[in-house]
């Protein structure tokens, strides 16, 4: 009966960004839909932080990876000479072996999930097996976004550089601007987002979650229980990657850049806060986790441009001496405190009545 | 259903002019790297502003600013000039530093059929139908640098920038027009942005040998640069460095004294000898402090101002269309002296000078070109600017 | 062969200058276990006292005083960060002892704040302190320039590596130190303050802060964002070194320098960088647990 | 010296002491029996004030540590072997036994290791180099107990310091304890699953079960029928 | 008869100290060895040789007699049919007691089959029959962390049950448990035995004494004797290096 409560909170959920256009201008709309993105990002962090107890300092990589791959196509969609246009001013002339299937929109969405799984797989294969964990892990996925950006900022002829991939204007012949389109592209980014919410919970229900947990509370201890735990995390890490590849993609067709810059320490760090806030034990948590932190930051931004950033990082502080379990952890503890209340008699596994 | 709808091409933007202001964007990074320079054309925004509505507004109405901050991250760029453009309905936008951000910001401009003054040197090879450019363009400042180096300075030329858009680009020009004027490329380096141990850059370039330094190099990167050269003992003499990217305020980071004798190309600085300039240097020093300093980019943004509230003045109108119409061959008397909007490229005819640091942190202007130069971002005036121009 | 020899110098010396970026971190990461994203900005900080002492003594104090305002800088910058760092570690690092991964966070939006302050204090764009004659030049051997601000980089740095590896390895509160950090609640239970040590050990780490932030001003940008652009690095060599061991950071740090500057003078700048960070990763999954590792052999 | 009353203690929202009252004289040796899970541990992470007690009061020496911090109260005397040792592992022996001179009010102008603890448990002696956390088991627990006697504390709080340990070094232990007791006049806690040996070598002894104490006397004269009801499930 | 493990000679050296100096150790099928000695004779480090935790310098340990454990990964071992309770307790102190059977149980390990295993009535008798075993059935939804030091010995115990293996290693298993309890262990064992053999590592001679058929001495890293306890007891050497004099204390 708990449960399907429970369930009952995420269609009430659902319901409420299905029918948020109708209450939203436009450009908040816009908002809206690159939150619900970062959302995917967070449920993707939530599973291998919260649940697994890799924390990956690296996720704006394959977020990146998967706009870029995206981005790709909708450049060679839009340009008329068949070459993107920052090629052309930095003296490319003929299209990179590379780019060439990415005229394929298939191919494109394809490779948004596919390459950022493969780089996570290859990463974490090494990683895992070789028994690098907690903080080491964390640093060196920080090490792995430093690589790949200098690399995507150094390859200037090949990546748009700093620049990023930006003007876009049709997405298979629709326009971008239309905000038609636009709110077709947030419902499906809706869409995506309940595939991935449901997908997740179905995984941390499963044994398989229980095992993820176990290896969370002491990996060796797993492996004397004939558990490969490699294989686990490789597995759950690459799923969030995958999922912040899609996110990736769903981002650069409603913001319409991608930059390094998306893909740099400071997001990958800030996509961790988002969960951390939200609460890192609750996939729902990180989704309003990630909501709600770029919501603030959006609004401070826009109040306060001069001192925002302090508001922000006093935010950050505040949540993470305060509420150790983020948002759903309040929520939680809120609910506890009401169940003492209710009832006395349903608690017969509180540790307190056993020393009766 | 739902919100106003306001996009697409061609159709006409929404302005908010009900009431007696009228709202305008400032949109430059205020936290983060790039607010290094991008505050200061921020207050140099305000500060035209505030003299324009003294002196009762633009079409009667008083200029309303609404400030956003870039953080210097280019994706913020883009929300913050929709923002802009569709909640605040601003009549325009002024903002930008780094091309990535006027990159980041132009998709969202045109898909709006918003207004974007941008005021800040660059690399050229762009004209967006809602974009003007106060700044200057290659062919009037880079180019007109070398071709002084080639002949003053001496032919072998070494090239070092930071690893992004804007000296990548210009190196590519540099080195077509190296070729076409006789002169000789003793190198070409890039280090990543932030970079700060410049000893074995500085070593390459003692290798290399070269006449001169042509330096694009960018924010924190100058400041280690020129203090490491210095402590090698290259100084101006040996290997004297003209950037495009120092100006006064960046001389303040810099030291005076690391940077004497070196050079730098620009359309103004704080030492530019004309009454309008006295002027501005004063209020700017009256308005936010005896140690604050003007430079190029600070008077570009000012200029923008009044350039923009001029088009308006004349279009009769904050219709974008009308504004645009209007623009063309409008004067204005900046601190750097006559400016005129060239409306086939939305660029502004400027005058070329190269200056040199003195003990002070003050520019002495050695060169100058005769009449302002007009703006030529696809360098199709000259022949070995062909190769790189591609314009559609 | 001169170009032999500066090459290797400036090996060492940005070896040096990474080893006191590093040398903080290794005590509040590598002894502490907090993972202190404000590293950068306690640099930072360092920075910005050495600008203000040379205002002040160059406002107030005759101008032969002038030259040395650095001397007094160099203790008054790991002073000021010291103190700064207690304040955060008594009101932010406190409660997140058992939550290293936790400490991150919270002091990545420590570091947003004191970025976002030195910017409305100081203003945003870069300050220029003008180092003391005694710095400038250098003196050749071989054909070779070695700068002077280098070398006495290069000397702050050994001194400060001497004096920590004593006080953690030869002095008893080094000891406390690293019992509170492994077990708290024994700790207190054989009399060990664990309050005061951690105070001890944040504010030590901080204060080593401090110390680099002055000695990179003779060579680096000072502004309020200058502390991003060294914490990763800084982070790199202590986990390259092994964590909670000064051995390892060191060769870590000269390691990289002398890496870093070879590649970089083959290849470019960029490529360099993505090469050091490459092979980086490469050796950790070689040796997991860095240059010098302590395993033990309890279960995790 | 040691004067327990009516202590109520547990975590965080768990209570598991309740109202319990001990002493323990100068000298003395006190057992603590109970089965698992009953609160014995808790009861002396309650004394040596790494729980803090919800109700009640711990007087030591005539005045109520209750407030203290462990530092502090291990600074007045009292020493501790927890269950299951901690001791830190990647910390070398040597080093181990130099931070329990910690607890010493004055401090030696020199930190040296009295040198009868080697007497005690000369492994250590042979293994002063090596790191805490590879010593075996048992080696582990010999260390935990010469790491509070280098303290030379007046109270002695024991949790169940024979685990692990081989049979002729328990029967040492015994004896030692017994010694320290009468020679030093150290007041001594000890927690104790082996109720024959408990009883041999302790003076008074409590039994908890559920928390609450359940049964007490003095341990020369017990009628073995009457406790074991509380010992056994 | 077929031996079910067979350390042959092994040898293990902690960069210098050797620990293990050349053990040959054989456990039959469903009996039930204790393992004795002085601390630091390298009971617990022949152990970890056996679960794989320490890699044998030399010397090889073969299981089931074609099985050579040292060229297995941990949990390889385990899925072999060896279960291992280690010194002090370790338990998943985050998930409840039942998640930390439930996972214990003697399943496909590999991700696919853990992803869409199902809870069937089966486990979860053979769970309910464990919890019963170690009596924690007050304790199912308790976070194995909350536990009690003894308690957590018998979690670890019950981990062990679940998997049903073929070896069953115990290291000092009844290390804070007592009287009843110990009873219960020793009687426990013995049940199990009829489908495992045990190797038990133990200090409480009372208790080996009660519940031991053969056993074997260890001291510094080699076999001292082997028998039944009552020859160990009286073996001078062991007394001397491991029981003591057995005379009354106090
Ligand atoms: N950290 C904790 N949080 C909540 N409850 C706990 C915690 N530690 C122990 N408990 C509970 O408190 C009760 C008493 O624990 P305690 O460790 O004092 O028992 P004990 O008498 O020492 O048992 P043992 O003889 O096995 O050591 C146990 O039932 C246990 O479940
Ligand atoms: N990683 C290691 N490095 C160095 N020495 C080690 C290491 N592991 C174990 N030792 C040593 O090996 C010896 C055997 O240890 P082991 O734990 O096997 O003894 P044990 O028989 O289990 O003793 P106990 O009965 O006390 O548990 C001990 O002297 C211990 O100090
Ligand atoms: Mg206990
Ligand atoms: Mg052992």
């Amino acid at each position: 009966m708990k449960f399907n409560r429970t369930y009952a909170i995420y269609i009430v959920v659902l319901i409420g960004f299905l029918v948020a256009p109708l209450f939203l201008q436009e450009f908040r709309l816009g908002l809206l839909a690159k939150f619900l993105c970062y959302a995917i990002v967070a449920i993707g962090i939530s599973l291998i932080w919260g649940y697994t107890g890799i924390l990956s300092l690296g996720h704006g990589v394959f977020f990146g990876l998967g706009a870029y791959c995206m981005g790709m196509y909708l450049k060679l969609e839009g340009s008329t000479t068949g070459l993107p246009d920052f090629m052309e001013w930095s003296g490319v002339t003929t299209l990179p072996a590379f780019w060439k299937p990415f005229t394929n929109p298939v191919f494109a969405i394809g490779a948004g999930i596919i390459v950022p799984m493969l780089l996570a797989t290859v990463l974490g294969y090494f990683t895992f097996k070789n028994r690098i964990r907690g903080v080491y892990f964390s640093l060196i996925s920080q090490a792995i976004v430093v690589v790949v950006v200098t690399l995507f900022i150094g390859k200037q002829d090949l990546t748009g550089g700093t620049n990023g991939l930006t003007s876009f204007y049709t997405f298979l012949g629709m326009s971008l601007a239309d905000s038609f389109v636009q709110q077709i592209l947030y419902f499906v980014t809706v869409g995506v987002l309940a595939i991935v919410f449901a997908l997740s919970i179905w995984l941390t229900k499963s044994r398989a979650g229980k095992v993820l947990m176990a290896i969370r509370d002491g990996e060796n201890r797993v492996r004397f229980l004939g558990f490969n735990p490699t294989s686990y995390k490789v597995f759950v890490y690459s799923l969030s990657a995958a999922f912040a590849g899609v996110a990736g993609m769903l981002f650069v067709l409603q913001v319409g850049i991608i930059s390094p810059a998306m893909m740099g320490i400071t997001p990958s760090i800030e996509m961790v806060l988002w969960v951390a806030i939200g609460g890192r034990h609750s996939l729902l948590g990180a989704v309003f986790g990630a909501i709600f932190t770029n919501g603030a930051k959006s609004l401070f931004s826009e109040t306060y441009p001069d001192i925002w950033l302090i508001l922000l990082g006093l935010l950050f502080i505040v949540v993470v001496l305060f509420l150790p379990n983020g948002m759903a952890g309040l929520v939680q503890s809120i609910q506890n405190k009401f169940k003492k209340l209710k009832s006395r008699k349903e608690k017969s596994h509180e540790p307190d009545t056993m020393v009766r | 259903g739902c919100g106003k709808t306001t996009s697409t091409e061609g159709q006409k933007a929404m302005i908010d002019t009900s009431g007696d202001t009228v709202k305008v964007g400032v949109l430059h990074s205020l936290s983060g790297t790039m607010s290094i320079s991008e505050v200061s054309l921020r207050d140099a925004e305000l500060m035209a502003i505030d003299e324009i509505n003294a002196s009762g507004g633009v079409l009667g109405k008083k200029i309303e600013p609404v400030i956003e901050d870039g953080a210097s991250d280019w994706p913020t760029f883009a929300e913050k000039a929709k923002k802009l453009l569709q909640k605040d309905q601003v009549a325009t936008i002024f903002g930008g530093w780094t091309s990535a951000s006027r990159k980041a910001m132009l998709p969202v401009v045109e898909q709006n059929n918003g207004l974007l003054w941008y005021p800040v040197q660059y690399e050229g090879m762009e004209s967006s139908p809602n974009i003007f450019y106060t700044g200057a363009t290659t062919n009037q400042q880079i180019v007109p640098a070398v071709t002084w180096l080639l002949e003053n300075k001496g032919k072998k030329v070494f090239l070092i920038g930071s690893d992004y858009v804007f000296p990548r680009t210009a190196n590519k020009v540099i080195k077509s027009q190296l070729k076409a004027e006789g002169g000789a490329l003793a190198g070409e380096e890039y280090t990543p942005l932030g970079h700060t141990d410049y000893s074995t850059l500085i070593s390459k370039i003692k290798d290399a040998k070269p006449d001169v330094i042509f330096n694009t190099l960018n924010g924190d990167s100058n400041v280690a640069f020129f203090k490491q050269l210095k402590d090698v003992g290259i100084t101006s003499a040996d290997i004297p460095v003209l950037s495009v990217s120092v100006a006064e305020e960046e001389i303040r980071g810099i030291g005076a004294s690391v940077l004497e004798g070196h050079y730098a190309s620009w359309n103004y600085y704080q030492t530019t000898d004309t009454p309008e300039n006295e002027e501005f240097v004063a209020n700017y020093k009256k308005k936010y402090g005896d140690d604050r300093v003007t430079g190029d980019p600070i008077e570009a943004a000012y200029t923008a101002v009044y350039l923009w509230a001029k088009a308006v003045e004349k279009a009769g109108s904050f219709e974008i269309d009308k504004v645009k119409k209007a623009a063309d061959g409008i004067e204005f008397n900046a601190p750097s002296g006559v400016v005129k909007i060239e409306g086939a490229n939305q660029h502004i005819w400027k005058t070329a000078r190269i200056g040199q640091v003195q003990a002070d942190g003050q520019f002495k202007e050695v060169w100058k070109s005769g009449e302002s130069i007009k703006p030529d971002p696809y360098l199709e005036s000259y022949e070995w600017g062909a190769s790189l121009s591609n314009k559609k | 062969m001169s170009i032999f020899i500066t090459q290797l110098f400036n090996g060492l010396s940005l070896g040096s200058i990474m080893l006191l970026i590093a040398l903080g971190l290794a005590i509040t990461f590598g002894l502490m276990n907090v993972i202190n994203m404000a590293h950068g900005e306690l640099i930072m900080v360092g920075a910005y006292t050495t600008y203000v002492v040379q205002q002040i003594v160059s406002s107030y104090l005759p101008q032969q005083m002038l030259a040395y305002y650095f001397i007094l800088a160099i203790p008054l910058a790991f002073l000021i960060s010291a103190v700064l760092g207690i304040i955060i570690e008594k009101t932010v690092i406190r409660f997140l002892y058992d939550r290293p991964l936790d400490s991150l966070l919270a002091t990545w939006g420590v570091s947003l704040i004191l970025q976002q302050a030195a910017r409305s204090i100081f203003g945003a764009p870069n300050v220029a302190v003008k180092t003391p004659d005694w710095l400038d030049g250098g003196f050749s051997i071989l054909g070779a320039t070695l700068p002077y601000k280098r070398l006495f980089i290069l000397a702050l740095a050994v001194f400060s590596i001497v004096g920590l590896s004593y006080f953690l390895y030869k002095t008893a509160i080094g000891r406390k130190m690293k019992a509170v950090m492994l077990n708290r609640e024994m700790a207190s239970c054989l009399g060990v303050s664990t309050k005061k040590v951690d105070s001890y050990a944040f504010a030590l780490g901080s204060g080593f802060a401090g110390l680099a932030g002055c000695a990179l001003t003779v060579i680096g940008p000072i502004g309020p964002s200058i502390g991003t652009n060294y914490i990763i690095d800084a982070f790199m060599i202590v986990i390259l070194g092994g964590i909670g061991k000064l051995t390892g950071t060191v060769i870590g740090a000269l390691g990289i320098g002398i890496l870093s500057t070879t590649i970089e003078y083959t290849t470019s700048a960029t490529i360099a960088k993505v090469i050091v960070f490459a092979l980086i990763i490469a050796f950790l999954q070689w040796k997991p647990s860095g240059l010098v590792s302590m395993r033990t052999r309890s279960l995790d | 010296m040691l004067n327990v009353a009516n202590l109520q203690a547990g975590y965080d929202e768990t209570t598991i002491l309740r109202d319990v009252s001990i002493k323990v004289e100068k000298g003395k040796i006190i057992a603590v029996l109970g089965r698992n899970g009953v609160g014995k541990t808790t009861l002396m992470k309650t004394l040596m004030g790494l729980l803090k007690p919800s109700a009640g009061d711990v007087v030591w020496r005539n005045h109520s540590v209750k407030g203290l911090r462990p530092e502090q109260r291990a600074k007045k005397g009292i020493g501790y072997v927890p269950q299951g040792r901690d001791i830190f592992s990647t910390l070398t022996v040597e080093e181990n036994l130099l931070l329990g001179l910690e607890a010493l009010q004055k401090k030696p102008k020199k930190d040296v290791i009295p040198s009868h603890v080697f007497e005690l448990f000369p492994v250590l002696h042979e293994m002063l180099q090596r790191k805490g956390g590879d010593l075996s088991g048992g080696q582990q627990q010999q260390l935990a107990i010469a790491r509070a006697l280098v303290g030379n504390p007046e109270l002695l709080l024991l949790d169940e310091p024979m685990e692990g340990i081989q049979p002729s070094i328990v029967q040492l232990i015994e004896r030692v304890i017994i010694k320290i007791a009468r020679e030093q006049g150290v007041g001594i806690v000890l927690v104790e699953h082996n109720v024959d040996l408990a009883l041999a070598c302790s003076d008074f002894f409590y039994i908890l079960d559920h928390g609450r104490i359940v049964a007490q006397g003095d341990s020369k004269n017990v009628n073995l029928e009457a406790i074991q009801k509380h010992l056994v499930v | 008869m077929s031996q079910i493990l067979w350390c042959d000679n092994v040898m293990v050296d902690f960069d210098g100290f050797k620990a293990l100096q050349g053990v040959d150790l054989m456990i039959e099928p469903n009996e039930v060895r204790f393992l004795i000695g002085p601390n630091g004779a390298g009971k617990t480090t022949i152990l970890d040789v056996i679960c794989g935790k320490t890699k044998a310098t030399s010397g090889r340990v073969l299981f089931e007699e074609v099985v050579n454990l040292g060229s297995l990964q941990e949990h390889k071992i385990v899925q072999k049919g060896i279960a291992r309770k280690f010194q002090n307790p370790s338990i998943f102190s985050q998930l409840s007691v039942f998640e930390n059977l439930e996972l214990s149980i003697r399943q496909k390990r590999n991700l696919t089959s853990v992803l869409f295993a199902r809870m069937t009535g089966e486990t979860k008798n053979h769970i309910e029959k464990v919890l019963e075993q170690i009596g924690l059935q007050d304790f199912v939804y308790k976070q194995a962390g909350e536990l009690s030091h003894g308690q957590k010995q018998w979690l670890e115990i019950g981990m062990q049950l679940m998997q049903n293996p073929s070896l069953l290693l115990l290291d000092e298993p009844i290390a804070g448990m007592t009287g009843k309890e110990r009873e219960k262990t020793g009687e426990l064992m013995h049940e199990i035995s009829a489908s495992c053999s045990v190797l038990v590592v133990e200090h409480d001679m009372d208790f080996v004494r009660k519940y031991s058929k053969q056993v074997t001495v260890m001291h510094e890293g080699k076999i001292l004797c082997e028998g039944n306890m009552t020859d160990v007891q009286e073996n001078e050497h062991v007394q001397e290096v491991y029981l003591g004099r057995r005379k009354q204390t106090c």
